[in-house]
């Protein structure tokens, strides 16, 4: 039974999204450690570390996501954590920008996968089973 | 104990001086009462948010009003002409960014610097507080119709003497409707505290002759949230602000999505809301009312998030609700561009237009709801009073910890979190958990028989699944949500 | 003396010798019945208008369809296969182009070849006769959905032969609905002959068991029809096409902008439309409802026409109706786009969808106008039966002639012209002038006081200008049109 | 007092505009023969001719304006009413055009006012009395 992290970054209090990833994921068999809203950077890895999860799912609806994500991936490569799958999703920028522009920018950042909105969550547990598995 | 009581002036002016300290742009001169009265009772007629909404009521006009902020105030200035031009709205907002509305202003301002040099806005609003007065003024100044700043700040102090003092006739907001959807972790007492501040700065302006338009945050977490939860919630925060002084005030509500659900909870906010105030002896109140367009997910399809806009406003229309927050069709996506913004703007406003001679004729089903949500009021607000022991500020905080007030989906740990709701066969907003809401049985029964006959049709048990598809209804083009029998879970 | 008497086979059959001489593609052996009754029975069920609105009707849906039609059939077939899949169009149509509707075949024929050349279609639809069976055939084969033909055209017998045997399970259209809004001087007896055999074809082929849907136009001019005029029309026309042996017909009606006069208008279409088949003995029709969203001027902002498609949704969801005619952001300029047709329908979808489990509640109101319409339709039946000497299609041209029935803004010489609509206070669609209706005096002054509440409210006269206002009010963004001050007409 | 003829070309029958047209031209003191819809160009060119008109306004809504105009000014010119004025609006081409291209197309086939759907006919008006009374 792996375990990931899920939570919502940022000074974000989106909390629908994230209380149904946690619904969905605990239904496929995940050990799903939700840390909630307003979450640091911080906060991810710290509850990553404590429960040796196998990877972070980063939420973020409020457009600031560009900007609270940065150096994540590198924060998490000093904390020992460079095995751990990264992914983003939500609204994760500013207005309604073109996708593949904003996926290319994250994936510079080091995220693992990124989501546009409103992504169907059961598409990203597919992708989560096979990173983790093949991993 | 925090208790609803009048701020006494002293006690007020010292805890003023200590907030101008906490951002540069608080030491402005144009702070000082004398200044910022000068420049209120400056402001023309028709740039006066209270007596806009005044004149919109007594016409039984819906206005219409957008959320439109960006980080640099030349973009910012440039959006709102656009709006009131272009999209013929009749109020104006200034959506403050997120790291404002957690008081992080160093944050902002590092935003601002990253938006002038990307020349895109980094910041999801417009940071007022960074920009101080003088950028407050020159944004009423440089646009044709009142403004007010709308946010989710649990303190907003600092921020609320700012836009005052720039001549912003009205701000959103709570100590509750600013807490609890929009916080983790911040005490009750405290944002009552914050939010008796800026009613009590309000109240003053009053006592100068200079009306101001306070207006709760109705729609809460946006999210399924039963009308007579929100209502309570308005009628406890306008009972709060008109305690400070506070003579003008909007209520708020969020669009449910049945017709008759929805006007319901428009007529008896706006009469339950004169009521209690009365009844509690706040006599002179001059009360409106805001329908804010589907609070929920959107559809990711623009016509589509047009519909919905559309149907909102004949909603609001026919509820003759006094304005009205638009949505736009890019709002499944992000902050809308302006053309977008004004296109939903355009939409809502033809419509309200159309319908303005028209009202929704009662009916037994009407009369029905309008019962309902009476009674679950009274029954919160009487409980809220009984454990704040005759004082509602120390009521509610005691209420939210009993679970007697608890919204649904809110990030905040101070909610309960103990309520479910649900839709029942026609849409209609029920709940399926009561938590320790202070519901009679008679109700309660209510609510199950309507979850009860949604299962029958749809052969199906009520539960948190009725919940969860309910949330993405609207997005995919529903009210009630249907169960995909397409999706199975498997563990892996 | 038409009458309203079935057709005798072998009249029926020698007339239909000649009229496919009126064009080349009437001699196509896939006219012959054997090969048309065979193509007809194996139209799948899923692609049977008449099943798909017995099944919607059940469901208590409303489905979506919009006007569509260009010169060039590959251009045509793309077209209404984008409209089903980006649009969601429950249900297709084509509409035919003008040159056809007056049966100018050849002039339609140029049109095609200059359309051709200059890449882009010169006719306002699709000319159907002139693309025979075969083209009608390859429309409905590579389209997903049912396929009827809307048009205008006073005498359509060729192009319904065509479009039946190439399996297109609906046609508009009737003797009365397709002559007065669409010719100048053609005789009543003339097109209600010609919609006899129209329907006698359809009668023929529901005889062979198929079943095909049958559509009155409802909306007539779409200019300030009072409903009890254009339900009248509908309910004669079903009538008329219910004695040659149609068994499935769908009386529509034009959106009029207030909502309890819609509603009112929506169920009486119904309720009527069954109770008068019934009692002049066809018991075995299957009625079904059309709402027209807004026939009148559009305004000009596309946003705006997207608000009225909307709203106009709302009500026929409300409403109830089985079907919805759809407009698109472009009405207000030309034929739209495929784009911005699909864009009128997908926000026409969502709103039908969120309001299907929802219906509209009686009230005091809403039964009186209920009242006044059975009352107003009662009267101009039974009186054109007296004129017709118990015969409804002799009734029809007399009644015209007498203006016992009378068509607001027709082009028609046949039509009296003498009534005058115009809006009360509410924006329920009244009468100024009565012409020869046969009203009663409690009808008549039902009509005059509302106007005159309208007048006493406007502070101005009741006259023609009240209706030039109402004629432009919507494109401007108003129901009830306001008088402009400041256009005092001077003299050159 | 000027006459001018107005009707609706072509196998167009919207009615609605020309009866306004007609009431609002008359209300300005104009000898107005009103045609009606569904009139050909010749039902146009004989009325002026009968009437001694100096303007013929021609409407088309149905989207065949342009075909049904073809040669008209021809016509005129050889019927002897080179000197009459030729206006024409309504929505007189097939769907949503660049007015400018549309327009230009008119003034080449020799109308001397095009007019955009939705016009409101004052502005015409004003035109007119311009056009006759210089001319
Ligand atoms: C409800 C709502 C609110 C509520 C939130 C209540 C609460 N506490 O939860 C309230 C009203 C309080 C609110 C406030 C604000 N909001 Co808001 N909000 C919404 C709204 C309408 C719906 C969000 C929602 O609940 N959807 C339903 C859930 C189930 O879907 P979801 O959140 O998208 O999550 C699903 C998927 O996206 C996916 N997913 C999400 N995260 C991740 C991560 C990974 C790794 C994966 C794989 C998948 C995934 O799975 C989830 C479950 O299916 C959206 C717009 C929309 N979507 O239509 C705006 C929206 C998110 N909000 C927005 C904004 C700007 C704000 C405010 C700043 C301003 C304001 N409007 O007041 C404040 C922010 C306050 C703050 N500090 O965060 C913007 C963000 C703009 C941008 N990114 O450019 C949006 C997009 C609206 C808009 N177009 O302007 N909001
Ligand atoms: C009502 C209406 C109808 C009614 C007409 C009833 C009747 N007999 O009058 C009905 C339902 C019967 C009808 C039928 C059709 N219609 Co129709 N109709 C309309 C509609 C909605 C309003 C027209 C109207 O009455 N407006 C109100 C009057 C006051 O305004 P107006 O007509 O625009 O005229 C004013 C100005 O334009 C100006 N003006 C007009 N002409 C001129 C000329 C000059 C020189 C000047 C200066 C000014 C001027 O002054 C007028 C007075 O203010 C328009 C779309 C719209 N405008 O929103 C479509 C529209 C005109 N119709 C259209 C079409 C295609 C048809 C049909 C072919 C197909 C159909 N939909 O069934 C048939 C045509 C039948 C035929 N052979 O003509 C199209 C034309 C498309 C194009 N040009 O690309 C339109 C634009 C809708 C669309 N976008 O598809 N229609």
């Amino acid at each position: 039974m792996h375990t990931v992290v899920i939570g919502v970054i940022g000074a974000d209090v989106h909390a629908v999204g994230i209380r149904i990833i946690e619904h969905v994921l605990r239904k496929h068999g995940f050990n799903v450690v939700n840390i909630g809203v307003l979450s640091s950077q911080e906060d991810f890895i710290n509850a990553a570390i404590e429960t040796n999860a196998k990877a972070i799912l980063v939420s973020s609806l409020y457009g600031h996501g560009e900007m609270d994500c940065k150096y994540m991936k590198e924060n998490c490569e000093e904390a020992g954590l460079s095995h751990v799958k990264l992914y983003v999703g939500g609204n994760i920028v500013v207005g309604k920008q073109d996708f593949k522009d904003v996926e290319q920018r994250f994936k510079k950042m080091g995220f693992d996968r990124v989501y546009p909105p409103g992504t169907d969550i059961e598409e990203a547990v597919e992708h989560i089973k096979e990173d983790l598995n093949t991993a | 104990m925090v208790q609803n009581k009048k701020i006494p002036w002293e006690e007020f002016l010292a805890k003023r001086e200590e907030i101008r300290l906490h951002w540069q742009t608080g030491q402005s001169e144009l702070l000082d009462f004398e200044t910022a009265v000068e420049r209120l009772k400056n402001v023309p007629d028709e740039k006066n948010f209270a007596l806009k909404l005044r004149k919109a009521k007594e016409e039984g006009l819906t206005l219409t009003q957008p959320r439109a902020g960006v980080a640099l105030i030349d973009d910012h200035v440039a959006l709102l002409k656009y709006l009131a031009e272009e999209g013929e709205a009749d109020l104006l907002p200034s959506t403050i960014d997120s790291y404002t509305r957690q008081n992080r202003y160093a944050n902002a301002e590092d935003a601002i610097k990253q938006s002038e040099k990307q020349k895109r806005s980094m910041l999801n609003g417009f940071p007022a507080v960074n920009y101080g007065v003088e950028g407050g003024m020159r944004v009423l100044d440089e646009t044709p119709v009142p403004i007010q700043a709308r946010h989710g700040t649990p303190d907003a102090r600092l921020l609320s003497e700012i836009i005052h003092a720039a001549g912003w006739t009205s701000n959103e907001g709570g100590g509750i409707s600013y807490n609890i959807p929009y916080a983790k972790n911040i005490s009750l007492s405290d944002t009552i505290r914050y939010w008796q501040y800026c009613d009590r700065l309000v109240g003053y302006y009053a006592e100068q002759g200079i009306e101001i338009n306070r207006e709760p945050f109705g729609p809460l977490t946006g999210t399924l949230v039963p009308p007579s939860i929100s209502h309570t919630i308005a009628i406890i925060e306008a009972i709060l602000a008109a305690e400070q002084g506070v003579k003008n005030i909007t209520v708020g509500y969020g669009q449910c999505g049945n017709i008759n659900q929805d006007i319901a909870a428009l007529q008896t906010l706006d009469s339950l809301t004169n009521y209690y105030l009365k009844l509690f002896g706040y006599e002179d109140v001059y009360v409106t009312t805001v329908f804010h367009q589907w609070m929920g997910g959107f559809p990711k399809d623009e016509s589509k998030a047009l519909g919905i806009i559309s149907l909102a406003s004949a909603v609001a229309a026919l509820g003759k609700a006094t304005k009205m927050i638009t949505k736009t069709p890019h709002e499944s996506e992000g902050i809308p561009t302006k053309e977008a913004n004004a296109e939903g703007l355009k939409a809502s406003k033809i419509v309200t237009r159309i319908l303005k001679e028209q009202r929704y004729s009662s009916s037994k089903e009407l009369e029905a709801e309008k019962e309902l949500i009476k009674k679950e009021v009274n029954a919160m607000l009487y409980a809220t009073l009984n454990v704040g022991k005759g004082d509602f500020a120390a009521g509610v905080v005691e209420a939210f910890k009993q679970g007697i007030l608890d919204i649904p989906f809110a990030p905040s740990e101070v909610n309960a979190g103990k309520i479910m709701p649900a839709r029942d066969a026609e849409g209609n907003i029920r709940l399926l958990e009561f938590g320790n809401l202070p519901f009679d049985d008679e109700i309660k029964t209510y609510h199950k028989n309507a979850l009860k006959k949604r299962g029958e049709k749809e052969n199906r048990e009520v539960s948190f699944q009725m919940t969860i598809d309910d949330i993405y209804a609207v997005s995919r083009g529903n009210l009630v949500g249907k169960q995909d029998p397409l999706k199975e879970f498997k563990t892996p």
